[in-house]
């Protein structure tokens, strides 16, 4: 059994794109985006990464959308691309407050909260 | 009207005792408050019939209709002295701290009220949330009498106090929520009446931990044997009456003590006979160990605040024990001992603080010779360990030996431990006295700069009640088990289907009277 | 393989990197710019998925718009190439990189395992999707999505006083 | 006259006494005090006299005075009053307990002069003669084990009289607790018989006994009547609690007398005799009974053969002496036992106090190697003590002799008796007449050895009075139980009024057979020569030669030590029994308590301050932490969930 | 195409008014120049604005009387008893949050006209999340609210942890919606819409068998466990609640934590989720864990506001317990009712504590810690005692409104069954006493430099007052309330 899908996989994998293919797409780029929150110490890059996996999320309505037919996929962007630009406006207006009073950026000097 | 009066009295004195202006008075006033308590408590007996076992003076109210719960007040013959006894120690409890609590006397005396209220209210509540609601309540006015009024170490002693009760009692919180929700199948409606509670009929199997009735009745149990405090969980209460003040002592050893064995009576032995039958033994076993480990510890404690504490915990084993040998005479002499524990203990307590207030030291090595210099002292103490001894004639040996009697006739074994509790109790209790009283002065009592003061009237007018009454209930004491015959005989004969009736007074009432005959079927037998 | 399949791997491939390059370049301008690619490649990715309305807002608003801001704000701390540019413990680094690889694995797993299902409970014609959208998109947003469309507005105004306020928010009373 | 206020004043006015006295505790007149209390005690006495006459006018058959003051205890089955009985054994006892009391509260008015706390000694003697008439005219068992704490009690409170004394005031300690022992398996022993009978009243458990001896150990009689015998050796001293009396000797000397000797003591003898029929119906009992009495008399004997103080001599006397009561019961001879417990009252309150005025006279010395010589600056007190002495030593016609003869008699003669009893009670007497002998002469007799600064002289008569009174009692008291033999030799032939007076309320031992009068004159006679020679020997010994006996104890050695330092029991209780237990407690408390416990619990709330501080470290303020805990409950749970 | 009329403005109209009142401060200050009016009026404007809304919102409610035809906007949102009454929770929150904003020294003074701007906006967000029948909806008032927020610490007159702590709030927050979003991107790939009575009908089917409608539905029930703080989605909790202002504290103790909950409810408080054994046993384990971690984290702490939020964290775990209670049980209203009041009983106390705090701190960098605390009672005897009822409700000791919550919490818990999770919460109960007992120690006995304080009122003493005053009230008559919630629902 799992020798046969190893064998027909590839072709059908390649050669028919399909809503699997938009969705693992769209999950690589969330968990890159994730990655790049875990990761990342720079507060602006962590907000990045952020974005990055807001994308996914889009791209993932999108094609739920286009491929079960509904346009409420497509509002559903529409609205999450605003929040996530108001989302992006908000946090760098408060990064720019920190940087303000840290001069710093790197999470690593926000760790006065603790315990 | 009565029992609502008595139980919410104490809340309206410790209201008015919060907001009076004058702080010269405050003293006096709450000793007449305290006074009228007792003496409407008295009241409680123009309406009384000892001759039935039924509930009486029901005053039942809906409360939260959604649960059943409602306010639900009754008395019968176990809880009559009991509250009796509350009402009685308070003014006695003022009296005796009149000098020694001068800090914050506002608070002090509106807690000693609040908890007034709440022990009172335990004994009363048939209503299990009711019930469960003062059952807590007492927790917090004794919380802040020993962490503010009391000794060296008084937070870890008042936080180790609320914890320990805290964690038994939410068990049984858990298994009265339980048990309200098996009172839909017998009365048809979710009910947290305790009458409502006796109809039930909870499957038991014997031998398994881990079956309905074993586990609520263990959840009862522990929350009950902590307050008791059986023997492993009695830790707390040294701790807690050495760093109590007096009157937190008195209260805690007088009538705290004795919500958890009347609790036993009321609650965990009645609900589930079978479970209690079945694991009897346990209890025993621990009361009878409590017995005779409370005082080998007694013995040897440097601190008479702690050997009295530990000798608490002996006299607690007595009752344990009494309770649940099943029997009349167990039955009755606990509850009797639970009376005696609150005199003798409360009194002992009283006199261990007038002494502390003259030498601000409990330990036992830096007395001696105390008789000659205090002989009027010297006797009441001497009287109140003739009682606490249960030497006949005082009030222990009545109870004392009722519980003995019952034990043997239940469970000869531990009858044979608990006797050696007779004379272990004379040793720690002589030992000490001989230590404290006689020989050569120590070094406390021969300071010359401190001479000793035998006690003044305030102080014989608070032991004289208490020896009156430890001779009293010694010589006559039918003078009160009259009245608490008909419920122990019920208590007793019935356990395995015991049930509570009463002749409703009001039309709110929620609970049928006519009670379901559920011993007769089911899975009781 | 179909032009449409070319371009979606062509497309997907470079998403991939560009948004993994997002993560690992170590110096924030290039992650910005790297970003920005990433959604233009993710608004063609839309084309492919005949959302082109879709598209244009994701050129406008996320490549121009949000990027331009990110970059802004870099360029306004000047930051260079970062030493500490990501964490350090390689125990929590060891857990981070496999938590997020177990996350893709049991995604993409699930994916694979219901892409059979996934489309079959579908009804809806998928021809309708096949022309222009936009004006669709315009009557469902302004009849069965107005409230989230004027709660959208009113947000705005929100962030929009509240990153003002944040902006001018002077410290403390006691300030010095 | 009425018998309830009869009774009401016999048992009321040493309380009475006792409440007056104990409100003026601070009080220092002896006289004032000694009267009131010497009044309240004769007043007891003269209604106990009343009382006595009201019985002598009954029937043989129904002579009892029954009286019942209110319901004590009642509880389901079990009904207590507080019920008070005269009958033929216990309106004796009132005449002795009352009689010799007012005696000898009268001689502690001259006794006690000097004492500051002698208002307060007043009101402990009176509460204990009310507390003994409790225990005396109970008509069961709990009203008697009220009065049987209480007299313990009043023990407790007189021999640590003088409190300042540690020694004293543990003394008193001791005997309270050794008591409490007792008390405890006579507590076991109301248990058993109550289970068993349904009732602890005298009269309804006598009834009630079975009618054939009860031969298994494990039958209810056996243990029920087994155990209120442990608590009879509790309250009279006998092996294995008689530790305390020796030591209760720290109390006043009239205490001694009054508590120790004549009247708490015999307590036990007294509540055996008073179940008496339940006894015989427990054989086993009996013989336990007999040889532990039998084996106390000789024991307490022996340690008393080397005692110095004058009074430990007295009390190892008092214990032998009881040890013969217990022995007379033993064998099942009841009327003997009170026999002997009515003499041994006269005779040994008569010797205590003698001692006491030698004591007074002496200036508190009680050493008799200090002594000596004293006969000619004490005469009415040698006098009398002489008489005690030959009623002690069963010379006839004097009191003991008759007691104790009987007792051995019967020890001998009763089925219920052994050769080898009626052996250690002969060799009992010997030594009796040994150590007694001993100390007459090293008191009275021979050279003085006073130190130089005492001046003895004669006690006042407000204490020469008791003492000629006893003294009188303990020659004639005898006459009242003359035996037959001896009897149908007299002339007139005196009947054995004594046997006749019990015979309703003390039942026969069973299958008595017939005895010869040889057998018992032969018996008579041994023990009376054996008594005789060993006083003749201590005469030599302590007036001839008074370097002999320690020549003889060194001869001895080890075995004289042994003896001397009283078999070492009391050091063997401190190192098997009360030592251990001390330790153990400490141990228990330190380590069950404070080390397990406690521990446990602090384990507990360390185990979740532990956990607190785990969270705290996990909460390391950095949000990369904080994302990965989100992602880490993220994954788990999809693989929690997606995977099962 | 559905019809959008002026019934549907009407159910919006508490919304309307809040967001109306809440551009009056900013507008009045705009109009003066920029220059702040008194912050008195400021504050009734605010408290008016919220005031209005409630009683609006009590008037739909009752003129629609909840049911289907209580939707609006395409059945975007309903006004139900769940709306009803978490939305006075939250409104009550939010004045409370402004009464002591209006004290507090890192907030009052200036931009205190921006703050009630925002704490409206906020309260506006609220009303969309508990409204919400629409998973987008949902998500716009999540966002709303959150933003307003964020903006809202971030503006503390408290310069260091204040930032940091909006600073973190955002990211995690930002990152926890990005999961949330991305949960309901998959939800509407498998049930084809976002209407949440659609994904439950849809549920039966799909939850055994679909995959990824499983990973939607877990990470959407996650994305509000992060909300509502439940272990390990929890962290931010502390940091946050410890470096915002205190009255933003309350505020997100209160209000933001009872609409998060009540959107979950709605989510979960249906029978068919049952279908999914295991996300529910692993729900009970997130209870269980919860309240274990946020108790004995809670255990040491000495900063008085993180130890609230530590506890705040294992109330979270309570509720959860009632939560997952009216997700298994047929007749939801109980467990829902139940965590409904318990909602508004925590909401009440902690509203209190956090006053207190309010009250103590001198200014805004103070941060008060429990030891600090040592003669409060001697200086204050009346908020000591106030501070002290609340201890103990949040404690759960009878009479008070805290007892009560437990109680219909555990009873439902109990009810369904669900026995262990009530013993696991009572024990945890019996922890939480130990540090809730603390404050109380370290006030009456511990000495402190003790002059009595004047009596004086102020805004934040009259929010103590309030909440102990009902914290005691409703304890003894919580039943009449209950049943009102229990009707409503």
């Amino acid at each position: 059994m799992r020798a046969r899908k190893v064998a027909h996989m590839p072709s059908n994998f390649i050669l028919e794109v399909g809503l699997p293919h938009y969705l693992v797409l769209s999950s690589l780029l969330f968990v890159t985006g994730m990655a790049g929150v875990l990761l990342r110490r720079n507060a602006i890059v962590m907000m990045m990464s952020i974005e990055l996996m807001l994308n996914a999320v889009n791209l993932s309505f999108v094609a739920f959308s286009r491929y079960l037919g509904l346009l409420e996929g497509q509002v559903m962007v529409f609205f999450v691309m605003t929040i996530a630009a108001a989302e992006a406006a908000v946090g760098l207006a408060l990064v720019v407050a920190i940087f303000k009073r840290f001069k710093e950026v790197n999470i690593r000097f926000f760790e006065h909260l603790k315990g | 009207m009565i029992l609502s009066a008595v139980v919410f009295l104490p809340i309206v004195f410790a209201l008015v005792i919060a907001f009076w202006p004058n702080k010269s008075t405050l003293k006096p006033l709450a000793f007449g408050f305290a006074i009228i308590e007792f003496l409407l408590s008295l009241g409680i007996f123009k309406y009384f019939d000892p001759a039935t076992a039924n509930l009486q003076m029901v005053e039942q109210y809906v409360w939260i209709e959604r649960f059943g719960i409602s306010y639900f007040l009754g008395i019968d013959g176990i809880s009559l002295w009991l509250v009796l006894l509350t009402t009685f120690l308070t003014p006695i409890v003022l009296l005796g701290s009149w000098t020694s609590i001068d800090q914050k006397l506002k608070g002090f005396l509106a807690s000693v009220f609040v908890l007034q209220t709440a022990m009172i209210g335990t004994f009363l509540a048939m209503d299990a949330i009711f019930f469960y609601l003062f059952w807590e309540l007492s927790l917090v006015p004794m919380y802040f009498m020993i962490g503010i009024w009391g000794g060296q170490r008084r937070i870890y002693a008042t936080i180790k106090f609320f914890i320990y009760t805290m964690i038994g009692s939410v068990l049984m919180l858990v298994a009265i929520i339980y048990m309200m929700f098996l009172t839909k199948d017998v009365v048809g409606h979710m009910s947290a009446s305790l009458l409502d509670f006796y109809k039930l009929n909870i499957p038991f199997v014997g031998g398994q931990f881990f079956s309905l009735q074993t586990l609520l009745f263990f959840a009862f149990a522990l929350a009950f044997a902590i307050k008791v405090p059986v023997f492993p969980f009695h830790t707390w209460l040294p701790d807690a009456h050495v760093e109590a003040p007096t009157p937190g002592s008195v209260i805690l050893a007088g009538v705290m003590l004795k919500m958890g064995t009347y609790g036993l009576m009321r609650w965990t032995i009645p609900l589930f006979p079978e479970a209690a039958d079945y694991w009897g033994w346990l209890f025993m076993l621990v009361g009878a160990i409590g017995i005779v480990y409370g005082a080998l510890v007694a013995m040897v404690q440097p601190d008479i605040k702690k050997l009295v504490a530990y000798s608490s915990v002996s006299h607690m084993g007595y009752i344990l024990l009494g309770l649940f040998a099943f029997n009349q005479f167990g039955a009755t002499g606990g509850l009797y001992q639970m009376l005696n524990h609150g005199i003798s203990t409360g009194a002992l307590f009283l006199l261990v603080g007038m002494i502390y207030e003259r030498t601000h030291s409990r330990e036992i090595s830096k007395y001696g010779g105390l008789a000659g210099v205090l002989p009027i002292f010297t006797i009441c103490f001497f009287i109140i360990t003739l009682s606490s001894i249960a030497v006949p004639m005082t009030n222990g040996f009545v109870g004392e030996f009722l519980i003995l009697l019952g034990t043997y006739k239940a469970d000869k074994p531990f009858a044979f431990i608990a006797v050696t509790g007779v004379v272990l109790g004379a040793v720690y209790m002589l030992w000490m006295f001989k230590k404290v009283f006689f020989g050569e002065k120590g070094e406390l009592v021969a300071d010359e700069h401190h001479p000793l003061h035998d006690l003044n009237s305030r102080e014989i007018a608070v032991l004289v009640p208490m020896i009156i009454m430890v001779f009293w209930m010694g010589l006559f004491p039918n003078h009160f088990l009259d009245y608490t015959k008909a419920s122990i005989d019920h208590l007793v004969n019935n356990k395995n289907n015991y049930e509570l009736t009463y002749q409703p007074t009001n039309q709110s009432s929620i609970t049928e009277t006519q009670s379901l005959q559920v011993g007769s079927t089911g899975v009781r037998q | 393989m179909s032009p449409d399949v070319f371009l979606f791997w062509f497309l997907a491939i470079l998403t991939v990197i560009s948004g993994l390059m997002v993560v690992l370049m170590t110096n924030p301008v290039f992650s910005a710019l790297s970003l920005a690619m990433t959604m233009v490649l993710i608004g063609a990715l839309f084309v492919t998925l005949n959302a082109t309305f879709l598209a244009g807002v994701q050129l406008i608003v996320y490549a121009g718009a949000v990027m331009v801001l990110f970059v802004m704000v870099l360029m306004l701390f000047d930051l260079k190439n970062e030493i500490y540019a990501f964490t350090r413990g390689k125990i929590s680094g060891a857990f981070k990189v496999g938590s997020v690889g177990i996350l893709a694995g049991l995604v993409i797993g699930s994916i694979g395992l219901t892409a059979s299902t996934l489309l079959q409970s579908s009804t809806a014609p998928l021809v309708s999707m096949s022309g222009d959208t936009t004006k669709d998109l315009g009557k469902i947003l302004f009849s069965q999505y107005l409230l989230g469309f004027e709660a959208l507005g009113a947000l705005l105004l929100i962030v929009a006083v509240g990153a003002v306020a944040l902006a001018r928010s002077k410290g403390g009373t006691h300030a010095k | 006259m009425n018998h309830q206020l009869l009774m009401s004043i016999l048992i009321l006015s040493p309380f009475v006494g006792f409440l007056i006295n104990g409100f003026r505790y601070k009080k220092h007149s002896a006289n004032l005090a000694g009267t009131i209390a010497t009044a309240a005690a004769a007043i007891s006495f003269l209604s106990a006299i009343l009382l006595f006459i009201d019985l002598l006018g009954m029937p043989a058959e129904s002579r009892k005075i029954s009286v019942s003051f209110f319901d004590w205890i009642t509880v389901a089955d079990f009904k207590v009053k507080a019920g008070f009985l005269v009958d033929q054994i216990s309106a004796v006892m009132i005449l002795i307990v009352t009689g010799v009391g007012s005696l000898i509260h009268l001689f502690s008015v001259g006794y006690m002069h000097h004492d500051k706390g002698v208002a307060k000694y007043f009101a402990y003697l009176n509460l204990f003669l009310f507390n003994m008439l409790l225990l005396v005219l109970g008509d069961n068992l709990l009203v008697m084990f009220v009065g049987w704490e209480g007299v313990g009690l009043c023990s407790y409170l007189l021999i640590g009289f003088w409190f300042t004394d540690k020694e004293k005031a543990a003394a008193g300690m001791k005997a309270f607790i050794t008591n409490r022992i007792g008390d405890a398996a006579f507590l076991l022993g109301m248990f058993v018989l109550f289970l068993t009978f349904g009732t602890l009243t005298f009269s309804e458990i006598n009834a009630l006994i079975p009618q054939s001896p009860e031969t298994s150990w494990l039958g209810a009689i056996t243990i029920g009547t087994l155990f209120l015998f442990i608590g009879a050796t509790g309250k009279s001293a006998q092996i294995p609690l008689y530790v305390w009396l020796p030591d209760a000797m720290a109390g006043p000397t009239p205490v001694s007398a009054l508590i120790h000797a004549a009247t708490m003591v015999t307590a036990g003898v007294y509540m055996i005799i008073r179940l008496n029929p339940l006894f015989l119906m427990a054989p086993n009992t009996l013989m336990v009974i007999a040889i532990i009495g039998a084996l106390t008399a000789v024991m307490a004997a022996s340690i008393g053969l080397t005692q110095w103080d004058i009074k430990k001599v007295l009390a190892y006397s008092t214990v032998s002496q009881l040890g013969y009561m217990f022995l007379a019961c033993g064998v099942g001879a009841f009327g003997a036992a009170l026999f002997h417990l009515m003499t041994h009252a006269f005779f040994k309150a008569l010797m205590f106090l003698g001692s006491g005025s030698v004591i007074h006279a002496m200036h508190e010395e009680q050493d008799i190697r200090k002594m000596g010589g004293l006969k000619k600056y004490l005469p009415i007190t040698h006098f009398t003590f002489f008489l005690g002495w030959v009623a002690i030593i069963g010379m006839p016609p004097f009191a003991g002799f008759f007691s104790k003869d009987e007792i051995l008699w019967m020890s001998f003669h009763s089925p219920l008796g052994h050769v080898g009893l009626w052996a250690l009670g002969a060799i009992g007497a010997t030594m009796t007449a040994f150590y007694m002998t001993r100390l007459m002469a090293l008191t009275f007799w021979g050279k003085s050895r006073v130190p130089k600064d005492v001046h003895p002289h004669e006690s006042p008569a407000v204490m020469t009075i008791p003492l000629i009174v006893l003294g009188i009692l303990s020659v004639i008291g005898g006459w009242i139980g003359i035996p037959h033999v001896i009897g149908s030799i007299l002339p007139g032939h005196p009947e054995n009024i004594w046997e006749h007076w019990l015979s309703p309320v003390i039942k026969a031992v069973p299958n008595l057979g017939h005895a010869e009068a040889s057998q018992e004159w032969l018996l008579m006679g041994v023990s009376v020569t054996l008594a005789a020679a060993s006083a003749a020997l201590a005469y030599h010994f302590y007036v001839q030669d008074p370097e002999k006996p320690k020549r003889f104890a060194a001869a001895m050695g080890k075995f004289y030590e042994v003896v001397y330092n009283k078999y070492f029991v009391d050091e063997g209780y401190f190192a098997w029994i009360i030592n251990p237990l001390v330790r153990t407690s400490k141990n228990i408390w330190f380590y069950v308590d404070v080390n397990f416990i406690d521990k446990a619990t602090y384990v507990l709330s360390d185990i979740v301050r532990g956990g607190g501080q785990f969270v705290r470290v996990l909460q390391n303020g950095n949000i990369q932490q904080y994302a990965l805990y989100i992602a880490i409950g993220i994954v788990t749970t999809l693989a929690f969930v997606l995977m099962r | 195409m559905t019809n959008i009329g002026m019934a549907d403005v009407f159910r919006i109209s508490p919304m309307i008014i809040l967001f109306l009142s809440s551009l009056i401060p900013i507008t009045i200050k705009v109009i003066r120049g920029n220059n702040e009016q008194a912050p008195a009026a400021t504050l009734f404007q605010g408290l008016g604005g919220l005031f209005a809304s409630a009683i609006l919102l009590a008037t739909v409610y009752t003129l629609l009387g909840g049911g289907a035809q209580s939707t609006a906007f395409a059945r975007a949102i309903v006004i139900d008893g769940i709306t009803l009454w978490v939305g006075l929770i939250a409104l009550m929150g939010a004045a409370g949050a402004l009464l002591l904003m209006h004290d507090n020294p890192a907030t009052n003074g200036d931009q205190f006209s921006e703050l009630v701007f925002l704490t409206l906006s906020s309260a506006l967000g609220m009303l969309l999340l508990v409204s919400a029948y629409d998973l987008l909806v949902v998500f716009i008032g999540l966002e709303t609210m959150s933003l307003a927020l964020y903006v809202m610490i971030g503006m503390s007159h408290e310069q260091k942890l204040s930032k940091e702590s909006a600073f973190k709030y955002f990211v995690l927050g930002s990152f926890a919606s990005a999961l949330f979003l991305y949960g309901i991107s998959f939800l509407f790939g498998t049930v084809q819409s976002t209407y949440i009575p659609d994904i439950i009908q849809q549920t039966a089917n799909l939850i055994g068998t679909n995959r990824l409608f499983m990973i939607g539905i877990i990470l959407v029930v996650l994305g509000f466990c992060f909300k509502i703080s439940i272990a390990p989605f929890h962290a931010w909790t502390p940091d946050v609640y410890q470096g915002a202002p205190t009255p933003h504290s309350a505020f997100m103790a209160t209000a933001v934590k009872a609409v998060s909950f009540a959107a979950f409810l709605r989510i979960i408080s249906t029978k068919s989720l049952v279908g999914s054994e295991s996300l529910f046993d692993f729900l009970q384990w997130l209870a269980v864990f919860t309240m274990i971690v946020g108790n004995v984290a809670a255990l040491i702490q000495n900063n008085f506001k993180r130890m609230l939020a530590y506890s705040s964290i294992s109330h979270s775990g309570y509720m959860l317990v009632g939560v997952i209670t009216a997700g298994i049980s047929d007749k939801t209203s109980f467990a829902n009712s139940g965590v409904v009041f318990y909602l508004a009983a925590y909401s009440l106390m902690t509203l209190g504590a956090f006053a207190i705090i309010c009250l103590m701190e001198k200014d805004e960098n103070t941060s008060i810690q429990i030891d600090d605390m040592a003669g409060y009672a001697k200086r204050h005897p009346l908020m000591a005692f106030c501070l002290t009822l609340f201890m103990l409700s949040l404690a759960g000791v009878p009479p008070t409104v805290g007892f009560f919550g437990k109680f219909y919490l555990f009873s439902s818990a109990i009810g369904e069954g669900l026995i262990w999770l009530a013993v696991w919460g009572v024990l945890n109960s019996v922890i939480s006493v130990y540090y809730y007992l603390r404050p109380i120690v370290v006030m009456y006995m511990k000495e402190g430099d003790a002059e009595e304080a004047a009596l004086d009122f102020s805004a934040t003493k009259t929010a103590i007052l309030i909440s102990a005053f009902f914290v005691l009230v409703l304890g003894i008559i919580s039943g009449p309330l209950f049943a009102l919630v229990e009707k409503a629902l």
